[in-house]
């Protein structure tokens, strides 16, 4: 099938303005629409940049707004669009350094303020921690996040403040608070307890709807946010 | 296996004006079942007896806002007198701390959505609150003057 | 140099579907019934202090039935959404079902609203 | 100089075997870490099925069985110590991946759950054994997360999208690298006394592949060219179970659970190839299997392409007449809802990618080009060697998929990667900070970046008509073809004529995108000059070695050819030309014998 696709183009060493630019290209309904991108670099324009690695949904480059909605490029099948007309956009809220490619390090900046990381000092066992099949299961879905940013950049609040830890670090808190083999659940609780923290999620859900491992991050907010009401990590 | 320290309630503004909203929103809600009931007991069952349609308009305002004002805007002639007595009085007195606080708050969120830690930030603050009790004071004049 | 980042208005066209619509609409809602009902009460001062004509005229519009239809859509809708939000804060796991509870929402809103706008419509055309 | 930095330490690569590198390396050394993608980008965040290391949770296990399985595995090919060493060391690097916080799967009695992979095996009954570390089918996503947070924690210095492009040897030993930072196109030296690669594979070379776009195998190109041999490139793994067309990997984990292959006939074909162990054989064996099954024209509907069974009800009855039995001696019969649980990813590729659910249909595969057993020739403590002696470059150090230990051999078993990251990415670190203890830094030379900015110079000045795509296209054909899953003179010659000929139309491109800032146009082909060096060094490796053995399956010698060919090859890039050499397979314990599953 013949596809239209409107690419966002800004290229900072001649555009003063980004511009639009449209290609027709014959497709597979099958064909994802990073293969289109792919297609249009190797065939109509060299110049066209964005991120990309493995192109099966696992590494996390390529998030960018396909018709209007946080998506992996990789995971975006045409036929799964309804239409033939494709428009791809750099996502939001992030400085765009050149055509779909933004600058991602404020959003690891808030990945990292929220110690991001196994915290035990006690001696660990000669063989592992042991961790019951119900334990592992409590922060299961957390731990499938793959930092595409997808999901902070689709909230109107991140939008809003680029301060709010977003989304994203708020699911990273969330998989070492409800592992049961750290001990510094307490820490990030007070850390996301903030102006800047879990209370300027409005419950918006872009960011669970947009993101594509298909994590419940608004229920890992909403567990986080009554973790600090209650005083209780359960 | 030693277990997790567990986390301490951080009390701060930002966690209780969160609280608070929760809990007014609920009480907010149950009032208006409270003032809605009261409507219906006082006055507006008269209309249904009337064979006319209940004016819903009125209705809201005083499951709202149980105002004798409000009650004798409208044409049914010497209900006010079951307003104007202490109950209703606190009643109203309670959604409307309720109502401001919460929505002062709500504003005040929407405002720092917005804005950066700074002076600004602070301002605001302030500025919204001399609003609250202003508005706050007006209101409960009302309320007592009529 | 990278452009700034700028998101403005433009996320308004973002594709969120209806808990966006939602969360947009409880926050009109909100900011307006601050507005009104400050506005009311300050109004309802001055006209009981110094009686003032504006402040009456204000209350005349602001009890006139077009003005209540607007409104109580407003209440209605901010008191059935907050009351979503305080049910889900207060129970993550019924997050999941967010959908469905948005879904719900509206079917409780629109008989809701429409039986009150038309009661008032009627009233309103029967000159009373 | 605003564009140079000094470190004891750099590393190259920021997957797996990089970030356990940097992170043992960073504890006595000041380590950098530069890696082309944001590191939890990196390749080993797609491995799905699991980490191999005889823990014994499940059922009896031991290291030496896991050596022997490797030995085997490898057909004979790989080094006996190196393997020792690694199955060894592997129960403890697991236990520490735990302890780093790493979410494995859990036993019912709360230990790290394990699954069978193909070619692990009880050595005494023969039949397949749980030896896969697992973390459900991500198991390669929790580890980089994991080692990436880490890092963090422990404050390694990141450059991330630094891309290097040379490297720098001076009086024999390692003084450096050369990157370009792609938001601004600017060259950076980065001044260092050792040098860590962990660049990952190059299976980018072939037209169906497992593997991302980033697989370019810069790090043996970039070395090659710096007049380090490269060892074993002949060796490439095809890996059976592809998503038809697409090449994304279904993890031989599905098989673990029970899944088997069907052909057109519905016939589980894998019983008369490897009547013991059957679905769970070692990965050469399952592809060649696979291809001569869609030869005899049974792929589905005489295609290339057969069917992944993992429906409930086709396990359970394999299960059964297998015999197969749970640990704790009940028959093994699984439910959907299980298999969900324990291959969710799958599922959800199976759902995106085919339209199909896997737990009620069939899921069309066939062979995908999946892993480099060849690559920079290194010893167990990570020191690339670079000649037949086995003599040490000092300072120089290579880790994971892009180095060549020999722990792999002909044949790489299912889960050793993983666990050949953590190994060797751990003592390549721990030798290069000390190393960098007791060394001074070379001398760079007047100018350092004059090499690389040469290569770069000659692409942006290029004016040709040749598409890079289309070049890219054909050689991933031709490799495909010719120097896939079997392998024949005639066609391997055809492929080497044809690799030349792209080389020299690589020349010719048009002109590319004349920008600084992320110019990701010159950088591919830049990457498409490193993958086609290196299909042409592998091609080479190929046409030499007249046997069958392992990954390398040659039609016209079918058969393995111990007494001439039990050794390892060698591939030096000598301005231009191939030459070959070849150095002694380290023999222990294990004499090789015939391969049978
Ligand atoms: C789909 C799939 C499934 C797999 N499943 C399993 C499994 O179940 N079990 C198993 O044991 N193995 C598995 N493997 C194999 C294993 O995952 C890989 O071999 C391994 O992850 C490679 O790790 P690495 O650290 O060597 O490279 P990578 O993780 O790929 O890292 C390479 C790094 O090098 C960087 N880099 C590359 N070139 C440059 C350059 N020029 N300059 C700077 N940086 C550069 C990249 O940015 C990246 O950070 C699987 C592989 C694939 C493809
Ligand atoms: C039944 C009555 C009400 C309920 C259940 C309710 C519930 C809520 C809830 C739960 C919130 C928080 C939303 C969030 O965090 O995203 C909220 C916000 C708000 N409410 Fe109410 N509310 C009620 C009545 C009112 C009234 C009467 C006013 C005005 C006077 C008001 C003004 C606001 C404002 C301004 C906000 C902030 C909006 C935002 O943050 O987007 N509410 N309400
Ligand atoms: S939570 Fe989902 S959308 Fe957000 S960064 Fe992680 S994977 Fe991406
Ligand atoms: S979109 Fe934003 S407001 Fe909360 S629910 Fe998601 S973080
Ligand atoms: S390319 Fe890896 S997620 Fe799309």
């Amino acid at each position: 099938m013949q596809v239209k696709l409107k690419i966002f183009r800004y290229n900072p060493e001649v555009d003063k303005k980004p511009h639009y630019d449209k290609y027709e290209v014959e497709a597979d309904p099958t064909d994802r629409v990073l293969d289109l991108l792919e297609y249009v670099k190797g065939n109509f324009d060299g110049t066209l940049s964005f991120r990309r690695s493995c192109a099966h949904g696992i590494c996390g480059s390529d998030a960018m707004r396909i018709n209007g909605r946080n998506r992996l490029a990789c995971k975006m099948l045409v036929k799964e669009l309804g239409t033939d007309k494709i428009l791809v956009e750099p996502i939001l809220g992030l400085p765009v350094i050149k055509d779909l490619i933004v600058d991602m390090e404020p959003f690891f900046a808030n990945y990292r303020s929220v110690l991001p990381y196994l915290i035990n000092d006690e001696p660990p066992p000669k063989k592992e921690r042991l961790q019951s099949i119900e334990e592992r299961e409590r922060f299961d879905d957390t731990t499938k996040c793959i930092l595409c940013a997808c999901c902070t950049t689709s909230c109107p609040s991140y939008w809003a403040n680029e301060q709010y830890v977003g989304p994203a670090a708020i699911v990273a808190a969330h998989r070492f608070i409800f592992d049961s083999r750290d001990r510094a659940g307490a820490e990030r609780l007070r850390i996301l307890n903030d102006q800047f923290g879990v209370y300027r999620c409005h419950t918006i859900f872009n960011c669970t709807e947009a993101c594509p491992r298909e994590i419940q991050v608004t229920k890992a907010i909403g567990e986080v946010k009554r973790a600090i009401a209650t005083g209780k990590i359960e | 296996m030693s277990s997790r320290p567990a986390p301490q309630i951080g009390f701060s503004f930002e966690y209780m004006m969160w609280i608070f909203t929760r809990l007014s929103g609920l009480a907010m809600f149950l009032l208006s079942f409270i003032g809605f009931a009261g409507a219906f007991w006082l006055g507006a069952r008269m209309y249904l007896t009337n064979n006319s349609f209940v004016d819903i308009g009125a209705l809201a305002r005083w499951t709202f806002f149980p105002n004798p004002n409000h009650v004798v805007n409208t044409n049914i002639p010497d209900v006010a007198v079951g307003w104007a007595n202490a109950w209703w009085q606190i009643m109203q007195i309670t959604i409307l701390f309720l109502g401001t606080t919460h929505g002062m708050n709500g504003l005040r969120v929407v405002i720092e959505d917005y804005i950066d830690r700074s002076w600004l930030r602070t301002l605001l603050r302030g500025l919204i609150f001399l609003l609250w009790i202003f508005v706050m004071l007006f209101g409960i004049y009302v309320i007592q003057a009529s | 140099m990278a452009l700034k980042r700028n998101v403005g208005l433009k996320g308004m066209k973002y594709r969120g579907g209806g808990p966006m619509l939602a969360w947009a609409l409880h926050r009109i809602s909100g900011l307006a019934m601050v507005l009104f009902v400050g506005m009311h009460i300050v109004a309802s001062f001055v006209m009981q202090q110094f009686g003032s004509d504006w402040a009456t005229n204000l209350n005349i519009i602001y009890e006139s039935t077009y003005f209540q239809l607007i409104i109580i859509f407003l209440v209605y809708f901010h008191a059935i959404n907050g009351m979503r939000i305080i049910l889900l804060d207060f129970w993550p796991k019924l997050l999941e079902y967010q959908r469905e509870a948005t879904w719900l929402q509206w079917m409780l809103l629109i008989p809701m609203y429409g039986l009150t706008a038309m009661v008032m419509m009627l009233i309103k055309l029967g000159g009373e | 100089m605003n564009n140079y930095h000094q470190f004891d330490v750099v590393v190259v690569g920021a997957g797996g075997a990089g970030l356990m590198a940097a992170l043992y390396a960073s504890k006595t050394a000041s380590t950098a870490v530069l890696s082309k993608l944001y590191p939890t980008r990196s390749h080993t965040g797609t491995a799905q099925g699991g980490v191999g290391a005889a823990l014994g949770n499940i059922e009896e296990d031991h290291p030496e069985w896991h050596t022997f399985d490797t030995v085997k595995g490898s057909d004979y090919l790989g080094d006996q110590d190196a393997i020792e060493f690694m199955c060894y060391e592997a129960v403890q690097a697991v236990y520490e991946l735990e302890h780093y916080g790493l979410p494995f799967s859990r036993t019912a009695d709360g230990r790290i759950a394990q699954r069978p992979f193909g070619g692990h095996t009880n050595n005494v009954t023969g039949k397949p054994v749980s030896r896969a570390c697992y973390a459900a089918d991500r198991t390669g996503h929790m580890i980089l997360q994991t080692l990436y947070q880490q890092c963090l924690k422990n404050n390694v210095n990141f450059f991330d999208e630094y891309q290097v492009v040379d490297v720098l040897i001076e009086n024999g030993a390692a003084a450096g690298v050369i990157a370009i930072e792609l938001a601004s196109g600017e060259m950076h030296v980065f001044h260092a006394k050792a040098v860590i690669f962990a660049t990952g594979g190059h299976g980018r070379i072939w037209e169906i592949t497992s593997n991302a776009y980033s697989f370019t195998g810069d790090g043996p190109a970039i070395v090659m060219r710096r007049g380090v041999p490269l060892e074993d490139m002949e060796f490439f793994q095809f890996h059976p179970t592809g998503i038809y067309r697409l090449g994304i990997l279904i993890t031989e984990g599905v098989r673990g659970e029970g899944g088997v292959l069907i052909n057109d006939k519905g016939e589980r074909f894998m019983e008369k190839y490897a009547p013991t162990v059957k679905d769970l054989a070692s990965r050469d064996v399952v592809s060649r299997a696979m291809y001569l099954e869609m030869r005899e024209g049974r792929g589905i509907g005489g295609k290339r392409y057969l069917y992944l069974d993992m429906r409930p009800e086709t396990v359970n009855k394999y299960a059964a007449l297998d015999g197969r039995k749970r640990p704790d001696g009940s028959p093994y019969v699984v439910t959907g809802e299980e298999l969900l649980a324990k291959l969710p990813d799958i599922v959800d590729f199976a759902r995106t990618y085919l339209g199909v659910d896997p737990v009620t249909q069939m899921m069309p595969v066939q062979p995908t080009a999946h892993y480099a057993m060849g690559g920079i020739p290194t010893n167990k403590y990570g020191e690339v060697v670079i000649d037949e002696k086995n003599t040490v470059m000092p300072g120089l150090y290579a880790a994971g998929e892009c180095a060549c230990v020999s722990v792999h051999g002909a044949n790489r078993l299912g889960t050793n990667s993983l666990l050949d990251l953590i190994v060797f990415g751990k003592h390549a670190g721990l030798r290069a900070a000390e190393y960098s203890q007791g060394a001074d830094f070379q001398k760079l030379p007047a100018d350092p970046t004059e090499f690389a900015r040469q290569q770069f110079e000659a692409i942006r000045n290029s004016d040709g008509d040749e598409k890079a795509y289309v070049i890219g296209n054909e050689m991933k054909s031709v490799m495909f073809d010719e120097v896939g899953v079997f392998r024949t003179e005639q066609g391997m010659n055809l492929a080497l004529e044809k690799v030349r000929e792209l080389r020299e139309r690589l020349k010719r491109v048009r002109r590319p995108d004349p920008g600084k800032i992320f110019n990701t146009e010159v950088i591919n082909i830049w990457e498409l000059g490193n993958l086609l060096e290196l299909a042409e060094v592998t091609t080479i490796s190929a046409l030499a070695r007249t046997e069958s053995r392992g990954g390398h399956a040659r039609e016209d010698y079918p058969k393995r050819d111990d007494a001439n060919w039990l050794k390892h090859t060698l591939a030096w890039w000598d301005h231009g030309q191939v030459r070959l050499g070849y150095k002694p397979v380290v023999i222990t314990k294990y004499q090789p014998k015939e391969r049978v599953y």
